[in-house]
């Protein structure tokens, strides 16, 4: 469904990403591990067009879409939670989620379903998002990210600042999305939540990815693991 | 008795006439964050297209009041594409100092174009009568202004608070990146909200040209009187500007007659004053 | 502007004359018809004076007397201008005053009219062509108690040159026996007069007497129609109120309107009548009263070397010499008060009437050899 | 022991809603008080009062046995009480170094000094701590990066970092290790458990293995209420907690 | 002379400025009045007491200290445009009392006439070279103790406050207190440089006092490049050139300035400063606290 081939991404002069392959099946999820500033981040901004590569290719259901700007990019069917929030802090919950909401063919979320799943949200329905507690940011993160109803969908540390009952609960979602047929690409910390919802694992280390495997592969390489993730046991 | 009556319209006309004027200042700073100090300079060009249209063959001030600002629209367009959209990274005082330079530009332009001499604009013989208000002989234009600021003031509120474009406008202001990242084209939005600020700039000169006078240096008048009416209001606000520019006529109208010799002083000083009491102005979001 | 190609210095064979005149901002239109004014006369004799080739270094003052004085030290510095002449704006002929005294470089004022210039501020550099606002406002009162009325109202642009003329306009109208019942000064640059204007409608007033010019005169003067007192109140003031460059912009709103003023377009004497033509043969446009101060000013700058027979060498001399400059104008006969350094000169009491759906001015009453009383 | 930090039945609204309800408690000199509750129970709210960064509603708040409530937010800091951001809240377009300098030269006491140039040969002790900290921190190639141009896992270190430097007496930490990995996560924990003993810390956290490798006592807040403290073994079987907060264990 | 005279006098006006926007990050709009205040103390002290150098400068500055400690007072409450604004405002009341207040300002003729300054009775500077002369130190005086002060502890503090006030207070910094005392300095020198003004000029007029002064100053600032020692002087210069050599050939002057301004806005962002940097250093300019590649703090509207 998304696959990067051969991704080299600068900021300015230095150098971050340096050739790095990846790939997303349909209605699987890739799961991108690495300790901090390792360009988990920067892959996904390569991705949705925020820091576009300089080289390398990134295909969309086999169209190319490294060259297009980002609201391109996203209009072709990409959802993106990012990293650090980035709720629109002058908008209330609700425009929040219904402002760049799309509705297509490959999904159907409408308001009332995020709100069922976040209750909380329809309770500060009105609040404005920058008065928001971290973690109701989160939900509308994620929320208004599924209310683009995407074909794939790029989450970057989705379950930052949720408690963990909240942690669960996404959990929950992300596996019925998956169901649903939608493709995702996610970078988590919470690493016993990433394994349980991986397909497929790739580890980066200073922008090149060091590890290529299946998340059972990556249990048993504890190399690998005490090496790039700092887990010892 | 008339007499308060009659400086009451009078009052409500200048506000009112102010908020035609602002109103497009507003709408680009509330809705990009852009303090646009070129927005003067759109007015007078409006003003002066204005009176070359209707001292051409067709000599129509309707005409006027239609072409010039789609003709100040092409100006803001060639001006946001051109300009604007190159430092939008660099932060807001760039656009600031941009709007600036454009300013004098446009200063010059116009003095290259139209010359130094003072110039008015006829009224349509429709609007040019005088009627009685208050006992009182007042220009039925005056009272078409006020009828022109209130349709501004609903249509601007409609689109900012009732449509979903304003809402994509102020997430745009905040987040800029993310938004796009979302797959909304904002750079059109923004070149739209510029293109439709220019043309309320344009609409402003050509209605109040017939009363404020075309002439060298017009629009820095009207710039610093337009700032003082968005602060007030607090910025980002269209509730708030229209608030403001009605205060501000009854202030300079009310002064005028009570106390002449502080009508330089108070539009200041109640800037100040509210700025102290109410730091984000009157209507201004509060952080 | 042109002739600007410098002659690297002063070499003794140039008739240097500084002019410092706004090019930009408010004043733009008087300055440009100074300049006009002036390079008309300067056309009329060639530009030569006693085998000197004239040649003007134009300075834009803007409307800021700090930049006024920075162009008036280059040209004192740098060009080495014999003569200066220019500025519109009061303030800044009493910016550059004490450079031009301490630096001995005559100055013929073509424009500026505020009294302390020939007063309190009074050079022995520094001589006055134009008019003074005492002799604006001073003109009219007798005349308006005569015709218009015992109780009058005053509105004057809110800037010292406009409270000198209501005062000088004031002590002539006490002294004739009227009285004034009320004053007022709106902000110079005021964009919409309609509160004083219903003020004065229902004041109990025999006339209103005003001082505004340029685009302020536009507006006043038309919103004083659209208020009803045309007609009904009348309107009296300085020429500049319905001056050539502002009637155009009034439409019929001038008409009646009673002004005194030192010249006007319909002036009719064989002086008036052929500076005029040779005016609009050139520019193809009315002259106006700062083109005629401009016209004004060479000539008395022309007539001056003349009589020094092109030696330019003393600027002292340059003074004397200037002091006794005296012709017949356009404006009428004008001569220099030794005293004062002012301008002695006829003073008009004209008169705005509509002929073909626009307005023309008339000379009602000649007040002849006005002289400031230099206090 | 003798206490602290005593909160005192606070509260707080905003417009109508009623976000802290009677909060109290009380912290001894030394203690890990780990403080958790579902999202939007009012944690950051709590510390954004006690810091002086909100008014309360009501309540008071006793720092060192003084009523701090009309004490502004900066002598609170001086007094030794300081916090960290739970959204990154930095020196954005200042290197790392930069930003510890201001730090340093506050704790230094040297900040008003204003006719001689801070630089290493004028302020060496300042410029000597700041290279053993980022030396500590694993930061001395970031040093003259600046803040913004860090990933965000390194500038949630940052925020933690100048936050310790100041050597407080009360440290209030909102989600230290939240965006960090696991690698950094373990650090921060060593570290927590490294500071003087006599160092009072509150610590906001999700991560139940950081709140329970730090804490002495633990405060649970629901819907602006505490729903219990005590000891962390206590917490950890309490089934109200694991109601409102943790969840079921559900295999997925 | 007079017109390097005249750029060393902008120069310390455009500096004083810079305190406030350039390291605190603080964008007024409103610091001709300090100027303003300084030129008129020093010209109406001369004309009616004293033409005492000491004296008129020390008046000048105290003036100047003085309404800005007011008008700092309720300005540093405020931030970005609504900070701009209320400058703005109370720059435009000075205006309007200067332009009043006809007996002591002398209204829109502004006060002329004033002498030059004495040293001691009978040594005064009405010669321009040693005018010239005093005018080069007290800017080298100025320049190197601010240059000092701003690389100091102190100087510090206020860049922390342009990049995030709140996080200075979150560190024990009274950020109030070091805008407030940032704004006197800066008001206090913009008056030093308007007396300065007053002694080359023997005038002072109300346009030294309008918002278009405030304007130009500010100009200067960015064109030079904010948040550096070098960059305000440069930019005066580079103003002052321009509009005198600019002027007097062509009368679209204005249209010219306002281009160049476009110019630098879209190719040169941080300035003259920012121009020769980039020619000089990659490098070694982006470490240390070097304020001449921060951008000046957005003039954001909060949320
Ligand atoms: N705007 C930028 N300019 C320069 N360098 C940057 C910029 N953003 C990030 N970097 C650098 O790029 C590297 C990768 O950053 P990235 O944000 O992709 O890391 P990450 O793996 O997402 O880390 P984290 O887990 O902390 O979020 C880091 O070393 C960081 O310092
Ligand atoms: N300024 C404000 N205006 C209105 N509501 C607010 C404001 N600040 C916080 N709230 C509300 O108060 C509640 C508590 O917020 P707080 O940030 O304290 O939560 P928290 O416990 O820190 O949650 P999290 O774990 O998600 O960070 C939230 O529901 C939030 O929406
Ligand atoms: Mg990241
Ligand atoms: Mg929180």
């Amino acid at each position: 469904m998304l696959e990067l081939q051969d991704i080299h991404t600068y900021y300015g002069e230095s150098h971050i990403l340096h050739g790095v392959s990846l790939k997303v099946q349909k209605g699987k999820m890739s799961v991108l591990l690495g300790r901090n500033g390792m360009g988990k981040t920067t892959t996904i901004h390569s991705v949705i067009g925020f820091s576009p590569s300089k080289t390398g290719k990134i295909l969309l259901d086999n169209r190319e879409i490294q060259s297009k700007t980002s609201f391109q990019i996203a209009k072709s069917g990409i959802g993106l939670v990012p990293q650090g929030r980035r709720v629109f802090s002058n908008l209330t919950v609700k425009e929040n989620l219904l402002t760049t909401a799309r509705s297509s063919k490959s999904g159907s979320w409408t308001l009332e379903k995020i709100y069922e799943l976040f209750p909380r949200l329809k309770e500060r329905e009105k609040s404005m998002g920058g008065n928001l507690s971290g973690g109701e940011q989160q939900m509308i993160s994620i929320g208004r990210a599924l209310m683009t109803n995407p074909e794939v969908l790029l989450l970057d540390e989705p379950s930052e600042g949720l408690s963990p009952i909240m942690v669960r609960e996404v959990m929950m979602i992300i596996k019925k999305l998956k169901e649903e047929g939608l493709s995702m690409l996610m970078v988590e910390q919470n690493l016993s939540m990433a394994l349980a919802l991986a397909d497929h694992v790739y580890i980066l280390n200073k922008g090149y990815v060091v590890f290529d495997g299946t998340p059972e592969e990556l249990k048993l390489d504890s190399e690998v693991k005490s090496k790039y993730l700092a887990l010892t046991s | 008795m008339d007499i308060l009556g009659v400086q009451l319209v009078n009052g409500l006309s200048y506000g009112l006439l102010l908020f035609v004027i602002t109103s497009g200042l507003a709408l680009v700073f509330g809705v990009m964050g852009v303090l646009n100090l070129a927005h003067g300079s759109l007015y007078m060009l409006g003003a002066y297209i204005a009176f070359t249209i209707t001292n051409s063959a067709f000599s129509n001030f309707w005409l006027a009041l239609i072409a010039a600002p789609i003709l100040v629209a092409v100006i803001s367009l060639i001006v946001e594409v051109g300009l604007l959209r190159t430092t939008y990274h660099l932060g807001h005082l760039s656009q600031v100092l941009l709007t600036f330079g454009l300013a004098y530009v446009f200063h010059d332009l116009a003095h290259w174009i139209w010359g130094t001499n003072v110039l008015s604009l006829a009224v349509p013989a429709s609007l040019s009568g005088s009627v009685s208000v208050f006992n009182q002989t007042f220009p039925v234009y005056r009272l078409a202004v006020i009828a022109i600021g209130l349709i501004i003031a609903v249509i601007l509120w409609v689109i900012q608070e009732k449509t979903r474009w304003g809402a994509i406008i102020r997430a745009g202001l905040s987040d800029k990146e993310m938004i796009s990242g979302l797959g909304v084209n904002i750079k059109l939005v923004f070149t739209s909200v510029f293109i439709f600020g220019g043309v309320l700039a344009g609409f402003g000169g050509v209605v109040a040209a017939p009363i404020l006078g075309i002439f060298p240096g017009m629009e820095f008048q009207t710039l610093i009187l337009a700032l003082v009416v968005l602060v007030i209001g607090g910025l980002g606000s269209i509730a708030g500007t229209f608030i403001a520019s009605i205060l501000i006529g009854l202030l300079e109208t009310f002064s005028r007659f009570l106390l002449p010799e502080l009508s330089l002083f108070l539009p200041f000083a109640v800037m100040a004053l509210i700025l102290v009491v109410k730091p984000k102005g009157l209507l201004g979001k509060v952080a | 502007v042109s002739d600007t190609e410098t002659a690297a210095e002063s070499d003794g064979e140039t008739l240097k004359i500084g002019a410092l005149l706004p090019a930009s901002g408010v004043y733009a239109s008087l300055g440009k018809n100074l300049a006009n004014g002036m390079e008309l006369y300067f056309e009329s004799v060639n530009w030569e004076v006693e085998g000197k080739k004239i040649e003007i270094v134009y300075e834009d003052t803007e409307v800021d007397p700090q930049v006024a004085l920075r162009k008036a030290r280059k040209l004192m510095d740098q060009d080495k201008v014999n003569i200066l002449t220019g500025p519109v704006s009061t303030a800044v002929a009493y910016a550059i005053r004490d450079e031009v005294e301490s630096k001995k470089v005559p100055l013929l004022v073509s424009h500026a009219g505020g009294n302390d210039l020939t007063r309190s501020k009074r050079s022995d550099y520094i001589w006055r062509s134009s008019f003074s606002s005492w002799q604006i406002g001073h003109s009219l009162g007798q005349w308006a108690y005569d015709n218009v009325g015992d109780k009058l109202y005053i509105a004057a642009a809110d800037y010292a040159f406009g409270h000198e003329v209501a005062d000088a306009f004031k002590e002539a109208y006490e002294s004739a026996g009227g009285t004034i019942v009320e004053e007022v000064f709106p902000p110079l640059g005021n964009n919409d007069y309609a509160s004083y204007l219903t003020k004065m409608n229902s004041a109990d007033a025999d006339g209103v007497y005003a001082f505004f010019a340029g685009s302020d005169a536009v507006r006043f003067v038309q919103q004083y129609e659209q208020y009803g007192l045309k007609g009904k109140v009348p309107l009296i003031g300085s020429g500049w109120l319905v001056s050539e460059d502002v009637r155009g912009s009034q439409g019929t709103s001038g008409e009646g309107i009673n002004a005194s003023i030192f010249w006007d377009y319909n002036l009719d004497t064989p002086e008036n009548q052929e500076f005029v033509k040779a005016y609009e043969a050139k520019y193809n446009e009315r002259p106006s009263l700062e083109s005629l101060e401009g016209y004004d000013a060479a000539r008395i700058i022309v007539e001056a070397v003349k009589s020094l027979k092109g030696d330019l060498s003393s600027s002292d001399n340059i003074v004397k010499a200037i002091s006794e400059v005296s012709f017949t104008s356009p404006r009428g006969p004008i001569q220099f008060d030794q005293e004062t350094h002012h301008i002695i000169q006829n003073m008009y009491i004209i008169e705005t009437e509509v002929k073909d759906g626009k307005t023309e001015n008339k000379v009602i009453e000649t007040i002849e050899n006005v002289q400031d009383p230099g206090k | 022991m003798e206490s602290v930090l005593t909160v005192e039945k606070i509260g707080k609204s905003f417009g109508g809603l009623e976000i802290l309800k009677d909060i109290s408690f009380d912290v001894k000199k030394g203690e890990r008080i780990g403080i958790i509750g579902g999202n939007g129970a009012g944690k950051t709210t709590l510390f954004n009062i006690i810091a002086g960064d909100l008014e309360a509603s009501k309540g008071n708040i006793f720092y060192q046995g003084k009523n701090v409530m009309n004490v502004p937010n900066y002598k609170r800091v001086c007094r030794g009480m300081v916090r960290t951001f739970q959204k990154n809240n930095l020196l954005n377009e200042l290197s790392v170094l930069d930003n510890l300098l201001l730090v340093l030269q506050r704790k230094a006491g040297v900040e008003n000094t204003w006719f001689k140039p801070l630089s290493k040969p004028h302020f060496s002790e300042i410029y000597e701590s700041a290279s053993s900290l980022l030396e500590r921190w694993n930061l001395t190639d970031r040093r003259d990066t600046l803040v913004k141009n860090l990933s965000y896992g390194e500038q949630r270190q940052i925020e933690i970092l100048l936050g310790v430097a100041l050597e407080p007496n009360v440290l209030l930490l909102d989600e230290p290790t939240a965006g960090m990995s696991n690698a950094e996560t373990k650090y921060i924990l060593d570290l927590l458990n490294r500071l003087p003993e006599d160092l009072t810390i509150l610590i906001i956290e999700h991560d139940l293995d950081v709140i329970f490798g730090v804490s002495d006592k633990v405060i649970v807040l629901n819907n602006g209420e505490v729903l219990v403290q005590g000891e962390p073994s206590l917490i950890k079987t309490d089934p109200r907690v694991t109601e409102m907060y943790i969840g079921k264990e559900e295999v997925i | 002379m007079s017109i390097v005279t005249e750029i060393l006098i902008l120069g310390i006006f455009a500096l004083s400025l810079n305190i406030l926007v350039g390291y605190t990050g603080l964008v007024s709009l409103g610091h001709a009045a300090f100027f303003g205040v300084g030129a008129y103390t020093a010209g109406y002290i001369s004309k009616t007491f004293s033409t005492n150098l000491f004296l008129t400068f020390a008046a000048a500055i105290l003036a100047a200290i003085l309404v800005s400690a007011v008008i700092g007072f309720f300005c540093t409450k405020l931030s970005g445009f609504y900070f701009l604004m209320l400058t703005l405002a109370f720059s435009q009341m000075i205006y309007s009392l200067v332009h009043q207040w006809t007996s002591v300002t002398g209204g829109t003729n502004g006060l002329s006439g004033i002498s030059k300054p004495t040293l001691i009775a009978g040594i005064d500077f009405s010669n321009s070279f040693a005018l010239y002369f005093l005018i080069l130190v007290i800017f080298l005086l100025i320049y190197f103790s601010l240059k000092r002060f701003l690389s100091s502890p102190l100087g510090k503090i206020l860049v922390g406050i342009r990049e995030n006030e709140t996080r200075m207070k979150s560190m024990g910094y009274n950020t109030m207190f070091y805008k407030n005392l940032a704004f006197v300095i800066a008001g206090g020198l913009g008056g030093a440089a308007g007396c300065l003004y007053t002694y080359f000029n023997s005038f002072v007029s109300p346009s030294d006092v309008y918002w278009t002064m405030s304007g130009s100053v500010l100009i200067m600032v960015l064109v030079g490049g904010a948040g550096t020692m070098l960059g305000p002087v440069l930019g005066a210069a580079f103003i002052v050139i321009l509009e005198t050599i600019i002027s007097s050939y062509i009368d679209l002057w204005m249209l010219i300035i306002g281009t160049i301004f476009i110019l630098f806005v879209i190719f040169a962002p941080k300035g003259i400063v920012g121009i020769t940097s980039g020619l000089f250093s990659q490098q070694s300019f982006r470490k240390k606290l070097n304020p001449s590649l921060v951008k000046i703090k957005e003039l954001k509207r909060e949320n």
